[in-house]
């Protein structure tokens, strides 16, 4: 199969199949992430574009710059509703300020499918979610921290992304991992503003102000870079650095020994698998519901392992592996 | 009248009609109904916070605090409505209110403590951001009324309610702006304050009035923000303020003060908002959509600034006697 | 109650002091009705600090104001105006960006019942009142469009409009020509008849002397010569207002020799000149006599380069030149003293040596580096010729007095050893003893062999000061005169002849 | 020498001193070398950038657009080291000869287009952003260059590189304030073009150097931000412009042009960062740091606003006499 077998949504929260009614020959999708500004939704996109050019479909994306923009990409939402889309594949930082929208969209007929998210009950009913379960994601590298770095007290610091869905369950994920373990003490926990900037002065930050942290946990690789810079700079080569997404540049900080581990959630293949159940949604042979992409920890050997395949990378590796 | 719709309104509606032109030309979607009314939703946050903005420069003033203070109204709304169970019918009231004094103090402190609004709203812009991120612990705050939503999204007669706030406010403030004399004496401390001094204008009240109604119509920004999208959020209305600036300025207000015309910030706020339709409707990346609007500002202020050298020009080229009375 | 010897106003014992100095100390005027009233003084003397006061612009230390013999209080503009004060303000009080008739009525717009500005009734009774002062502007015109002069009436046209008991013109007619200052005197005339209160303050003694009834001098902030105690002549105020003789008014010195040092031939520019013809000698003094308006700054922005010629040429030492811009004029060797030294002059956040330096520093400068010790020892040394201040080097210019800030506009053009000066209203403004000053700057610099040109609306000043004298009319230049074979009234007759004749000719063309 | 040092620099010294003392009695982490060293690269960038900044406003005019160019610059620098495979010793020289060439088209579309700065700056915020987008899909460029990180984070004879740069570049613009011509004519500018025009000094091209100069000072922090972070992005340099030009307005020069000592805005930049410091120090989250910053903004314009009514209401409260000399 091309995907996962998709898991029901909650009740209510499907929007009917049968009622999407595609009105080109030739199918015309929006692919509107929350942002530009991050790489991520871009591999999630380029998987999008070559299952599109495999299948004959048309496909364009819609995105303010700055993820923190709602406003703007609600414009473009609203906008693009205007037109005769056939399906609208979407992420968002705020699905309470998309939901009108989205709402009107499925009242047009237009398959409409939410990615990077495991929400199984948005505001109001979609035809079918892609993505990864961001708690599972994280709970995972915290149950690696566990295994690899436990035994001893272990101090960890934590960058958070702005407040939202995705930082928070992505940071209250890696928290249940460790939780009821007593090895580890979450000690310090800032705002990043998911970027390599904001990262890297809170990296500085925290590790001025709590000099004794064992591992700093961030909410993105980005993230988690700046904080490598921040590490490296106070010569603390001897501290762990998790992140989270596997997008091509943190796997290659990994692989260059920068930062020690990452979730990685292959956004070209869950970009490939969103394409392939909004083409079925069109066609009315996806039975709707939450389609899971897989996800694993990588270190340094893993993340080696992963570049050495980069066909299913965006982009593509700065080197040969 | 004629004093509301004057000559200063030529160039900016000029400028719109060719944008609007130029975009349906490109993309036969934009001039579907549907497209249509949907340019009022999108220009409406914009455009009302844009006559604060655009009254203050007329003041010889500048806020750059709008965007900032969207975030945080949004956020007092939201806890209002959220957290301590206000209904709707006071809370819109007392957050349009909060604008209003937040904006008031802004213009005290410009005023009354001699320091430039420029430094004032700066100030501002960096701490209204720090104070909507002390409201719950600097998360966003969702779902908040049922109510809300249709402010921003319901219709009368078929017509987008948001058309019917400008209709309202734009109508108040170009008669304001015409036919009051706090309008009048607006334009004169920004044409030149010493001399407003000493015609027995209070200079600084004025000052302070036009912050006060600058925060005030950015509360009516953030209740449209907040119902667009239901929510509260410290980060919302970034760079907000220089939207807002922009669509003045393209409407061909002076930033020194004095000179101006209100409803062409409308035209200004339109031609923003059609240029990015068109862009949106051709896919277009953001890079575009940012490199565009930069030269759209330019060239507005630009166009206003060579008026006279350009109106020589075209007047030689088309034959014109080039002895014309200069302006 | 009221009788005729009761004043209308009385100021007595009226203090004020700013941070530094006691502007004006236990001043006393009393302004009668139907009389005008003179206040003089020289340059800081208090005279614009107790008309403040007098408009309730700021309030005073200490004193008592008197209306009609009973204790008021001035609190505001807004009081004074209800009180029937109208004031004339020495700065500028125009709104440049609105019209004429907005002007005249800011702060006091008619409104209809509703509230709202009744815009018909503010452009007619602005029509109304120009017309009154006999005065062609448009009320829908925006002021800032107008000439100098123009606006200076427009301000004048605001106290006007009022209908006041008592009007305050400080210094009106320093923007004025000889026609307009007669007819701004024929209308004060009127108004006294009419009972008005005027009080008159002006540095051009010679039209003080034609048109006030008594005088007031101060002297550093004091009352040195109360109303009555001096006689209305020129020589009397001048010895009460710097307590003693200044000697001669205007010691001109011959030194002009055949050399002609500048020759302009058939200038025209967009901005007004229309016919320039004139040659300058050496160490001469021509000075340009013309109405109000009949563009002798143009004639100077011409030959600067800053209006481009469109028509014309320059000769300067006997080879021609072409000054596409300021910087070109500059470095042949060309200076303006512009009219306005606080807008167009001075720099405000230097002191003296940098603004005295400004037009020199790429010849203090090696590599772009500056010799620090030549510009201290030519900014000492200038600064004890020309007497200016001690303070100069101290503080900032904008302390200074206005005829110290003129004296350091023009050693500028001393230390830039520039060697053809056009000096625009160069006493605009300032008090007797700093004109003197300013004259006797003109002889050192046309004794060694510098040439000046003259722009002055003060006819006394320009017939006295200059060897010889071009009538401009409408940008042209009509003829050129010996100063001595012109009298005041002829230049009077000269510069408005064939006024009408010429502007059918120039339609015409 | 006493040119330099002059009284312009007492208040902002003074300013950094008591927040240093205060920082300091709050934590005891502040006062160890590790941190002392640590702030000279906290500060370096915003404190660089900050020079052209107060160029710029001395010939009064302003910058907003250099957070943008940073971007932009950051991601030029990214493109000629990772695609180009340019060396770093051409790079550099090239990416400063980028930025003050950027720097002199804002400046003389300012000077010769006669556009308020205000407008062409934002403008470019908006558009240099939008160009920066352009490169690589808008995505980030990682691990550039080994030798570009020692730039900012290698020291010599174990201080920190940044605080050369520092030195050197303070230096040099102190020096081209004071002693030069083109410092004297950037003064005259700032204090009254009219009368400059007429002095002979050649306004426009004085206009247009200090934003090529801007430029300059932008590309030199582009340079350590990419050194920093070993990358380029479109998003960096966020509202680096409004923190450059609080450290310029926080060390009093005053945005009216014409007044203000360089030095005095390094001493701005510093009590900025020591403020930031202390309160991470004290692990404050970032809502109390805006804050914070705000305020201090405000307090630093006012109390040079209010400095002869604070110095009168001093000397009344220590009994001197009331008719002092005013300064
Ligand atoms: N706002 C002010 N602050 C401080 N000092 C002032 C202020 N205004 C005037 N002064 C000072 O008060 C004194 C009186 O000034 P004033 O303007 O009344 O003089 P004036 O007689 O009108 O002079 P002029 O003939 O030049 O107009 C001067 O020493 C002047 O420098
Ligand atoms: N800003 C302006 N816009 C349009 N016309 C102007 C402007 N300034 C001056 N003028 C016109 O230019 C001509 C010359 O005006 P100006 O007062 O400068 O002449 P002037 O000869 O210098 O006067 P004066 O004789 O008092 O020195 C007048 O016709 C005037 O109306
Ligand atoms: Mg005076
Ligand atoms: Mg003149």
């Amino acid at each position: 199969e091309d995907y996962p077998a998709p898991v029901p949504m909650m009740d209510g929260a499907q929007a009917a199949i049968d009622a999407i009614t595609p009105k080109n020959e030739t199918f015309r999708i929006a692919y509107m992430p929350p942002a530009t500004e991050f790489n991520y939704y871009i591999a999630v996109g380029e998987g999008i574009k070559a299952i599109a050019a495999e299948q004959g479909a048309e496909v364009f994306m819609l995105a303010p710059q700055s993820g923190a923009d709602i406003n703007g990409q609600m414009g473009m939402i609203q906008d693009v509703l205007t037109q005769d889309v056939d399906a609208i594949i979407f992420g968002t930082h705020d699905e309470f300020a998309a939901a009108p929208l989205i709402k009107k969209a499925v009242d047009q007929g237009i398959a409409v499918l939410m990615i990077n998210s495991d929400i199984p009950n948005f505001p109001t009913p979609i035809h079918g979610v892609v993505g990864y379960s961001q708690r599972n994601g994280t709970h995972k590298i915290a149950d690696w921290a566990i295994e690899t770095y436990g035994g001893e007290p272990v101090k960890v610091g934590i960058i958070e992304g702005q407040p939202g869905y995705h930082s928070t369950e992505r940071v209250g994920g890696f928290l249940d991992g460790i939780e009821g373990n007593e090895d580890f003490e979450v000690v310090v926990s800032i705002p990043g503003g998911w970027n390599v900037e904001g990262g890297n002065t809170a990296g500085m930050d925290i590790l001025q102000s709590h000099p004794d942290l064992d591992v700093i946990f961030a909410a993105n690789d980005y993230m988690i870079i700046g904080a490598s810079f921040a590490a490296k700079a106070l010569g603390r080569s001897d501290i762990a650095l998790l992140g989270n997404d596997g997008d091509t540049s943190g796997l290659e900080e990994i692989a260059a020994g920068n930062v020690t581990a990452t979730v990685n959630t292959s956004p070209y293949l869950m970009g490939q698998a969103a394409m392939h159940a909004t083409l079925d949604a069109l066609e009315g042979t996806y039975p709707g519901g939450w389609i899971e992409t897989p996800t694993s920890i990588e270190d340094k050997n893993g993340a080696i392992a992963v570049l050495q395949e980069p066909e299913k990378l965006f982009p593509l590796p700065s080197k040969e592996y | 009248m004629k004093r509301i719709f004057d000559a200063q309104l030529i160039g900016p509606f000029a400028a719109m009609v060719i944008v609007t032109l130029i975009v349906a030309m490109t993309t036969d979607r934009f001039l579907n109904p549907g497209n249509l009314s949907n340019l009022f939703l999108q220009v409406s946050i914009v455009a009302l916070i844009a006559i604060g903005a655009t009254v203050v420069i007329f003041a010889a003033g500048i806020d750059l605090s709008s965007g900032s203070m969207v975030a945080l109204l949004t956020m007092i709304l939201a806890q209002m409505l959220k957290f301590m169970g206000l209904p709707l019918i006071f809370a819109l009231p007392l957050i349009l209110v909060v604008g209003a004094l937040l904006g008031l103090g802004l213009g005290l402190i410009t005023a009354y403590g001699r320091i430039p609004s420029f430094i004032t709203t700066l100030a501002a812009l960096i701490a209204f951001r720090g104070l909507a991120l002390t409201f719950n612990n600097g998360s966003p705050i969702f779902s908040l009324d049922p109510g809300l939503e249709p402010i921003f999204y319901g219709k009368l007669a078929g017509i987008p309610l948001p058309f019917f706030y400008l209709l309202t406010f734009y109508g108040l403030a170009a008669f304001t702006m015409n036919f009051t004399k706090l309008g009048r004496e607006i334009y004169a401390v920004g044409g030149n304050p010493a001399a407003a001094v000493l015609t027995g204008i209070n200079v600084r009240k004025v000052q302070a009035i036009t912050f006060a109604i600058a925060g005030f119509m950015t509360a009516v920004g953030a209740v449209l923000m907040s119902a667009r999208l239901n929510s509260g959020s410290p980060n919302y209305g970034q760079t907000l303020e220089l939207q807002a600036i922009a669509a003045a300025v393209v409407g061909g207000a002076s930033l020194a003060g004095g000179r101006g015309n209100i409803l062409a910030t409308f035209m200004g706020a339109m031609t923003i908002v059609i240029v990015q339709n068109g862009l949106n409707l051709n896919a277009a990346p953001s890079s575009v959509q940012n490199i565009v609007l930069g030269l759209i500002i330019l060239l507005a202020v630009g166009i206003d600034m060579w008026r006279a050298e350009l109106s020589s020009l075209l007047s030689s080229v088309f034959g014109k006697s080039a002895s014309v009375k200069g302006g | 109650m009221t009788s005729d010897t009761t004043p209308l106003w009385e100021f007595a014992d009226i203090s004020k002091a700013y941070p530094g100095v006691l502007a004006n100390d236990k001043v006393c005027i009393k302004l009668m009705k139907g009389s005008i009233h003179g206040l003089l003084g020289e340059n800081g003397c208090g005279k614009s600090t107790m008309i403040k006061t007098l408009s309730g612009v700021q309030q005073p230390d200490s004193g008592r104001i008197l209306y009609n013999g009973k204790a008021v209080q001035i609190s505001d503009p807004l009081a004074a105006r209800d009180l029937g004060i109208a004031t004339v303000f020495q700065e500028f009080s125009i709104v440049p960006t609105l019209s004429v008739g907005e002007n005249i009525f800011l702060g006091n717009m008619p409104r209809s019942r509703l509230g709202a500005i009744d815009w018909r009734k503010v452009n007619s009774e602005s029509a109304r009142v120009l017309k009154e002062m006999d005065v062609n502007i448009h009320p829908e015109a925006i002021t800032g469009d107008l000439s100098v002069g123009e606006q200076q009436l427009v301000e004048i046209a605001k106290a006007v409009a009022m209908d006041a008991s008592m009007i305050i013109l400080d210094e009106p007619t320093a923007a004025l020509g000889e026609e307009e200052i007669e007819q701004l005197h024929q209308l004060l005339r009127n108004m006294r008849r009419r009972g008005t209160a005027i009080l008159y303050v002006s540095h051009r003694l010679d039209e003080v002397e034609r048109i006030v009834d008594e005088v007031t001098i101060l002297r550093g902030g004091r009352v040195v010569s109360a109303a009555g105690e001096t006689e209305i002549n020129v020589s009397e105020i001048v010895s009460a207002m710097v307590g003693g003789d200044v000697g001669e008014h205007y010691p001109k010195e011959n030194n002009a020799t055949d050399d002609v040092v500048l020759r302009a031939s058939g200038l025209r520019t967009k901005a007004g000149v229309s016919d320039a013809t004139f040659d300058l000698r050496k160490g001469e003094v021509l000075g340009l006599g013309g109405v109000l308006g009949s563009g002798r700054t143009e004639i100077a922005r011409a030959l600067f380069g800053v209006d481009t010629l469109t028509e014309g040429s320059v000769e300067l030492g006997g080879s021609p030149v072409k000054f596409r811009n300021e910087m070109d004029a500059i470095k042949a060797g060309m200076a303006l003293v512009p009219e306005n030294r606080k807008t167009d002059g001075l720099f405000f956040n230097f002191r003296a040596s940098g603004n005295i330096t400004a037009a020199s520093l790429a010849e203090i400068s090696k590599l772009g580096i500056l010799d620090l010790l030549t510009e201290a020892d030519g900014t000492e040394r200038l600064i004890d010729e020309l007497e200016i201040s001690a303070q100069a080097e101290a503080k900032t210019v904008n302390f200074l007095s206005g005829g110290n800030q003129q004296k350091i506009v023009i050693a500028r053009w001393l230390f830039a050893d520039a060697q053809v000066l056009i000096l625009d209203e160069p006493t605009q403004g300032i008090d007797i003893g700093a004109k003197i000053a300013v004259y006797k700057l003109m002889n050192t610099l046309t004794r060694a062999g510098k040439s000046i040109i003259l722009i002055s609306s003060d006819h006394d000043e320009l017939l006295a000061m200059s060897d010889r004298v071009a009538v401009v009319q409408h940008g042209a230049i009509k003829k050129i005169v010996a100063a001595k074979e012109l009298s005041h009234d002829d230049l009077v007759r000269a510069s408005a002849d064939n006024i009408e004749h010429v502007s059918k000719e120039q339609l015409a063309s």
